[in-house]
């Protein structure tokens, strides 16, 4: 399996070089897509290595996005402080989300989700004070620093800032699935009663996974806002929650990658169909239908098994040797 | 009955209620020190809800279990399973999509103190490997390590569930049915097989079975179950002599 | 108005509001019970009940043949959804049905908009029931007894046809053992269509009730399944009589609560839920976690 | 596996790929210099307030193809860029930002919710764009949140709440209850009316709001009923208006309180038919207002889509007058000429006269309350205006979402 990494990397330089060949508004939705690529994966963790459905995690994204606003228009600290601030902020809040979903398993674990994305959904209406409730917060601006660093207030440095926060995330989890807590998670996916009758605290590792993918999510959220400016209601709305799931299944869940690239599909999906026709929806609702029925695996699935047909004449001759 | 001081498992008055079924009812039993004991009765005697009792997966109404002089009553399975006792099921649990080495390296990897390291894990992984690949070797599924779990024949994946429990190195063995469901062909194998391993490693266990056969062959002592409480305990040759046993399988089966 | 009739008003609107979260509910806890599915169009084939109904009222001057009529033809677009595509998903997991259903629930949000356009569209309420009734001298809508009257009648004929016909039987054998079922030579996925359908049929039933109250309109597809999910899952995924206990409590602690606290409403149905599944992970009525 | 699921399987895989792939969205559109007058609208065609959005579209088609036939404004044609954006502030972001990156769209307007706007205005001046709102109705665009490159043709909520109030000035109702939708709009013309009711020495009984998507109002009427007030005033847009409207007819509240709106509009009244029946309330807009340009206008309407303009279509049709005029005087496009050139302008619309007025951007406008009626030739009640309020009495002080006389 070499061609993925070396495709991967492929990938990675053209992402890399794509501020000095794409135009103004390629690189805008460039952006966008890191970010979102960057959601889709942190829900991957759960969704994919653990089978923890979750129908909230939204809370995540909007967490991020508010905290990172709040800070940005209230305090001095500099841009990469602020995220990363907001993404710890999101992360420790997941424990107690975590502790209390996992108190249920299944659809009851994916609608507890649900119920505290909605909660903090009511609370950002609310409390006005901090959240601009209904209005959000508007004008969230890209801060210097630190030491007066201006670099990642341009189009171009906060796109690399969002790139390198979702090449770091990928490989963070890539090291994370690999490792004996990763293993752990995979059991608890095939089979969580066998895994706790094996002696492991499966409760303890699901709360684990829940604040790492949180934190994640909170993340991209940390970076949605000052990249779009706002941070309002509309980024803790359920629907976004259905969609990231979406984004998830379709790029194929358990990949990592799948996602990234399903959050990619989703969007430019969205965006290209929606300036075609205005009945855009039923394209996008049959094209989902037709995943489910003709790619089972999801987009990375199909490309790894485009790669692997092309290999296994090789494979064959081996065998002969 | 072995001596109180000296048994490693300790069971005293356990009992389950599920409403008005009394499903486990008055349990004692003590297990020694590399005993192999057999727990029989018929189908519905309480013998694979006297394991959950035992291995926490089920809460008791009443009564207590010790092992190793330490009272385990009421902690949660994992914790229970951390202090040395490693169970197979009834109905087979794996992780179907994992090869047989997978499956007990995860098992060997439970009773690493540092199972939990996010990263890395490089020593983790290789000493659960090799602990896994013994088990698998101990149980003469060597060969077939790096199939997927789930695409084992029935009687490889019980003794992979054995292979999984040995893996973690315990200091009891609990097996519930270990040949349940399998062909007459598949249990002299499963059977021959673990004879074979409860001799060369001298581990304690405690089997729950029904089929008569495969008792005698493998316990030391049996304990005989009927509608929730002991009937009788003793010798292979003592349990087949009683009774009581005779009455209760022929009642069982009517 | 006196405290006494204020109540009385009260617990009134709740048991109307609970009538029609049942009738959304009942089809979803149905459907999952029998096929595992947690059918996320559920919302989208509520609001085409109500737009069906709304031409079909039209068309024949009466609500009525609506409320018979836009079920059925609902429910046979659900029972040939799952003919055409959820058959052959059965073998897959979970995450396919999420996928599937929320595109189907694509495909008919859009189809009501270009079928019916983007306004809403008036549905009136049954001459019979268009007036009010007094209730300790308050005048109460009469068409909201009505919706009491219904949602008691079928909470009474959907339990009477799970415990005593034929098809009740096998829906409650399937939702229990679906191999067993199969192994006594029952066509289970005849079963599966048809509860399928009579859930679809059930929420359509939904929207057309609720019609005369919230008009035929596009929201109507977004937030209510949302409840619907919260009812099923307060009661218990897959109980029957999980799914009414749900729409009351849900019922009751909306309409008391936004009385109350008006502050709270946003919050109320999930904080319910939230205490409920920390108390009973499975839901009230819930089996398993 | 047969060869046809893998045909399938191929059309699906290769057709969505070229969707998402297809090249286009990745280069730059190319810039026509001097050529089209383009104005971006990034609206809610689809979703919950697709009605809303689908009229401003209407409003601004009409407008556009009418004007081009005449030769467009300063000889240059008229190009609509209109755009999806579901209601959704972060699609709307996106969407604009591709009409200013990719197609050099400067002119935006359309932006059919509050939320959505306050995220654009922030980004106005970095894209160098102006934007004239046309429906609009949160106060803080022209107080708090105003940035020069925001203009506002529409009547604002507070202004539409202001109206109202002047109503009841004449009406003599003595108590008042409210009940307006839990967002930004709802809250903000509660308060103005709430003052205004306090400066009138009218008792102002209390305040509910209820969380848009609301679906039974049954507990909130019965409030509002067990406040004993003489009227109730309604902040409510949507479908939250229509299932208030509906189901305060069937628990006949009209005939135990006066009922006054914010909002009157045609597709309100069409949805719940003679439920609103003797409703009184301010319209932004309505095709029954008596001017010269307004009978005008509804004879061109009539003529293209065979029935009356609603709210958001008149109120779109007298945003692209501002924009006509505007540019003429500018003699351009460009913001920074045409930022001046609409500051203080003044134009004759179906609302009559409309001044930008130059210190917060909001157009100085008669308000008109109107009452709604069965009229012969109409298979839905229409608004019939019964009082216009003058534009200095409707609109709020510069910079101020609220009013101090």
């Amino acid at each position: 399996m070499r061609w993925p990494r070396a495709l991967g990397l492929a990938f990675v330089a053209l992402l890399i070089a794509a501020p000095f060949g794409l135009p103004a508004f390629a690189m805008t939705l460039l952006t966008e897509l890191v970010i979102l690529g960057l959601f889709a994966m942190s829900l991957d963790l759960m969704v994919g290595y653990t089978r923890l459905i979750s129908f909230g995690h939204v809370a995540a994204y909007g967490l991020g996005a508010y905290a990172s606003g709040y800070m940005l228009l209230n305090t001095s600290l500099p841009l990469p402080f602020v995220v990363i601030l907001a993404t710890l902020l999101t992360g420790v809040i997941a424990i107690g989300v975590g502790w209390v979903c996992t108190l249920a398993t299944g659809v009851s674990f994916a609608m507890l989700t649900l119920a505290f994305a909605q909660l903090l959904y009511a609370i950002a209406f609310k409390w006005t004070s901090v959240t601009g409730g209904s209005d959000g917060l508007a004008g969230i601006p890209r801060r210097a620093g630190p030491m007066g660093l201006t670099l990642l207030t341009t189009k171009t440095g906060f796109y690399y800032f969002a790139l390198a926060c979702l090449i770091g995330s990928f490989l963070l989890c890539r090291k994370l699935v690999a490792s004996p807590f990763g293993a752990v998670l995979r059991g608890i996916r095939e089979n969580e009663a066998k895994t706790v009758s094996l002696g492991f605290n499966t409760r303890l590792y699901k709360i684990a996974v829940v604040a790492i993918a949180y934190a994640l999510g909170g993340l991209a959220g940390a970076l949605y806002a000052p990249f779009a400016g706002f941070a309002n209601t509309e980024l803790l709305f359920w629907l976004l929650s259905g969609q990231v799931l979406i984004m998830v299944i379709v790029g194929g869940s358990g990949t990592l990658i799948g996602p990234i690239l399903g959050a990619a599909f989703f969007l430019l999906l969205e965006h290209q169909l929606s300036s075609v026709t205005e009945a855009w929806a039923l394209f996008f609702g049959l094209i989902f239908i037709g995943f489910v029925l003709f790619a089972p695996e999801g987009i990375w699935g199909l490309a790894t098994g485009w790669v692997k047909r092309r290999e296994k004449p090789l494979a064959k001759v081996r065998l002969r040797d | 009955m072995t001596d109180a001081g000296a048994a490693l498992i300790g069971i005293a008055g356990l009992t389950r209620r599920y409403g008005a079924l009394v499903a486990v009812d008055n349990v004692s039993m003590d297990v020694g020190a590399g005993e192999i004991r057999a727990v029989i009765g018929p189908n519905g005697a309480g013998k694979t809800t006297l394991f959950h009792l035992i291995t926490g997966v089920v809460k008791p109404t009443a009564g207590h279990v010790r092992f190793a002089g330490e009272d385990i009553t009421g902690l949660p399975a994992h914790a229970i399973c951390q202090r040395g006792l490693s169970r197979t099921f009834q109905l087979t649990a794996l992780f179907p999509q994992m090869s047989a080495r997978e499956n007990a390296t995860l098992a060997a990897q439970a009773r690493n103190p540092r199972r939990w390291l996010p990263f890395g894990g490089g020593n983790v992984f290789t000493q659960a490997r090799r602990a896994g690949g013994a088990a698998l070797e101990l149980l003469g599924l060597a060969g077939v390590a790096d199939r997927p779990a789930g695409l084992l024949s029935h009687g490889d994946q019980r003794l992979l569930e054995v292979a999984m429990a040995v893996a973690q190195e315990p200091t009891v063995l609990l097996l519930d049915e270990p040949t349940q469901g399998l062909s007459v062909e598949e249990t002299a194998q499963v059977v021959e097989t673990l004879s074979r391993f409860l001799e060369q490693s001298h581990v304690t266990a405690l089997l729950v079975e029904h089929d008569m056969e495969v008792v005698f062959r493998l316990a030391h002592k049996i304990t005989v179950l009927h509608r929730g409480a002991v009937i009788a305990d003793g010798t292979p040759e003592a349990v087949k002599a009683d009774a009581r046993v005779q009455e209760a399988y022929l009642g069982g089966i009517e | 108005m006196s405290t006494l009739a204020l109540l009385l008003t009260q617990v009134v609107n709740a048991l109307s509001q609970s009538a029609l979260l049942f009738f959304l509910g009942v089809g979803l806890t149905l459907i999952f019970g029998i096929m595992r599915i947690v059918n996320f169009a559920h919302g989208a084939l509520y609001m085409l009940g109500a737009f069906v109904g709304y031409s079909l009222a039209h068309w024949a001057g009466t609500f009525w043949l609506a409320l018979v009529l836009a079920p059925l033809i609902v429910g046979a677009v659900g029972a040939a959804f799952e003919l055409g595509i959820l058959r052959r998903l059965y073998r897959r997991d979970a995450s396919a049905f999420l996928l599937v259903t929320f595109g189907l629930a694509l495909v008919v949000t859009e189809a009501v908009r270009l079928i019916w356009g983007p306004d809403a569209l008036q549905v009136p309420a049954p001459k019979l029931f268009s007036g009010v009734v007094f209730l300790l001298g308050e005048p109460f809508p009469a068409y909201r007894l009505f919706l009491v009257a219904a949602g008691a009648v079928m909470a009474i004929a959907i339990w009477q046809a799970l415990e005593r016909t034929r098809l009740g039987l096998l829906i409650r054998a399937t939702s229990q053992n679906a191999e067993m079922v199969h192994a006594l030579g029952i066509d289970v996925n005849l079963v599966r269509s048809g509860v399928f359908g009579i859930g679809c049929g059930l929420a359509a039933l939904g929207g057309v009730l609720a019609a005369p109250l919230v008009t035929a309109s596009h929201a109507m597809a977004s937030t209510v399944i949302i409840d619907a999910f919260v009812i099923v899952i307060i009661g218990g995924m897959g109980s029957f009589a999980g799914s009414l206990i749900g729409a009351l409590l849900v019922g009751f602690v909306q309409v008391f609560g936004n009385y109350y606290l008006p502050d709270f409403a946003l919050a109320f149905m999930y904080l319910l839920m939230l205490l409920v599944l920390v108390v009973r992970p499975g839901g009230l009525l819930g089996k398993e976690a | 596996m047969t060869i046809r699921p893998r045909l399938t399987r191929r059309a699906v895989v290769a057709g969505t790929g070229a969707a998402v792939a297809s090249p286009w969205v990745w280069t730059s559109a190319r810039a026509q210099a001097g050529g089209m007058i383009k104005i971006g609208m990034p609206l809610a065609l689809t979703g919950p307030l697709g009605s809303v959005g689908q009229q401003q579209k209407r409003g601004a088609e009409l407008y556009a193809k009418l004007q081009n036939e005449k030769g467009g404004i300063l000889g240059r044609k008229i190009e609509l860029l209109i755009e999806d954006t579901v209601g959704n502030p972060a699609t709307c972001v996106r969407k604009a930002q591709e009409m200013v990156e990719r197609y050099d769209c400067r002119l935006l307007t359309g932006i059919t919710l509050s939320s959505e706007a306050l995220a654009i205005v922030p980004k106005l001046a970095e894209w160098n764009a102006i934007f004239i709102s046309s429906d609009n109705g949160d106060g803080r665009l022209t107080a708090e949140s105003f940035v020069p490159n925001f203009f506002r043709a529409n009547t604002s909520g507070p202004m539409g709440a202001r109206v109202v109030s002047l109503y009841v000035k004449q009406a003599k109702i003595k108590s008042f209850f409210a009940l307006g939708l839990d967002y930004a709009w709802g809250h903000n013309s509660v308060q103005v009316f709430e003052d205004e009711m306090k400066r009138l020495k009218v008792n102002f009984i209390g305040k509910v709001f209820a969380p848009t998507g609301t679906k039974d109002y049954s507990t909130y009427i019965t409030k509002i009923r067990q406040s004993g007030a003489e009227g109730v005033y309604l902040v409510l847009a949507g479908d939250d208006n229509n299932a208030f409207l509906a189901q305060a007819a069937q628990y006949q509240l009209a005939s135990k309180m006066a009922m006054l709106t914010e909002q009157i509009e045609l597709v309100a009244l069409r949805a719940v038919g003679d439920a609103s029946v003797g409703l009184i309330g301010s319209a932004r807009y309505a095709f029954t207002i008596d001017t010269p340009a307004n009978k005008e206008f509804v004879e061109l309407w009539k003529a293209e889509h065979k029935t009356v303009p609603d709210t958001f279509e008149g109120e779109q049709w007298q945003c692209m007058k501002v924009f006509e005029a505007g540019i003429t005087k500018a003699g351009g496009i460009e913001a920074d000429k045409l930022r001046p050139a609409l500051e203080d302008l003044t134009i004759e619309s179906v609302k009559g006269k409309v001044l930008m007025r130059k210190c917060d951007h909001q157009g100085v406008q008669k308000g008109f309350a109107v009452k709604v009626v069965k009229k012969e030739g109409f298979d839905h009640p229409i608004p019939e205006v019964i009082s216009t309020f003058p534009a200095e009495q409707t609109t709020p002080p510069c910079n101020k979402m609220t009013y101090e006389d």
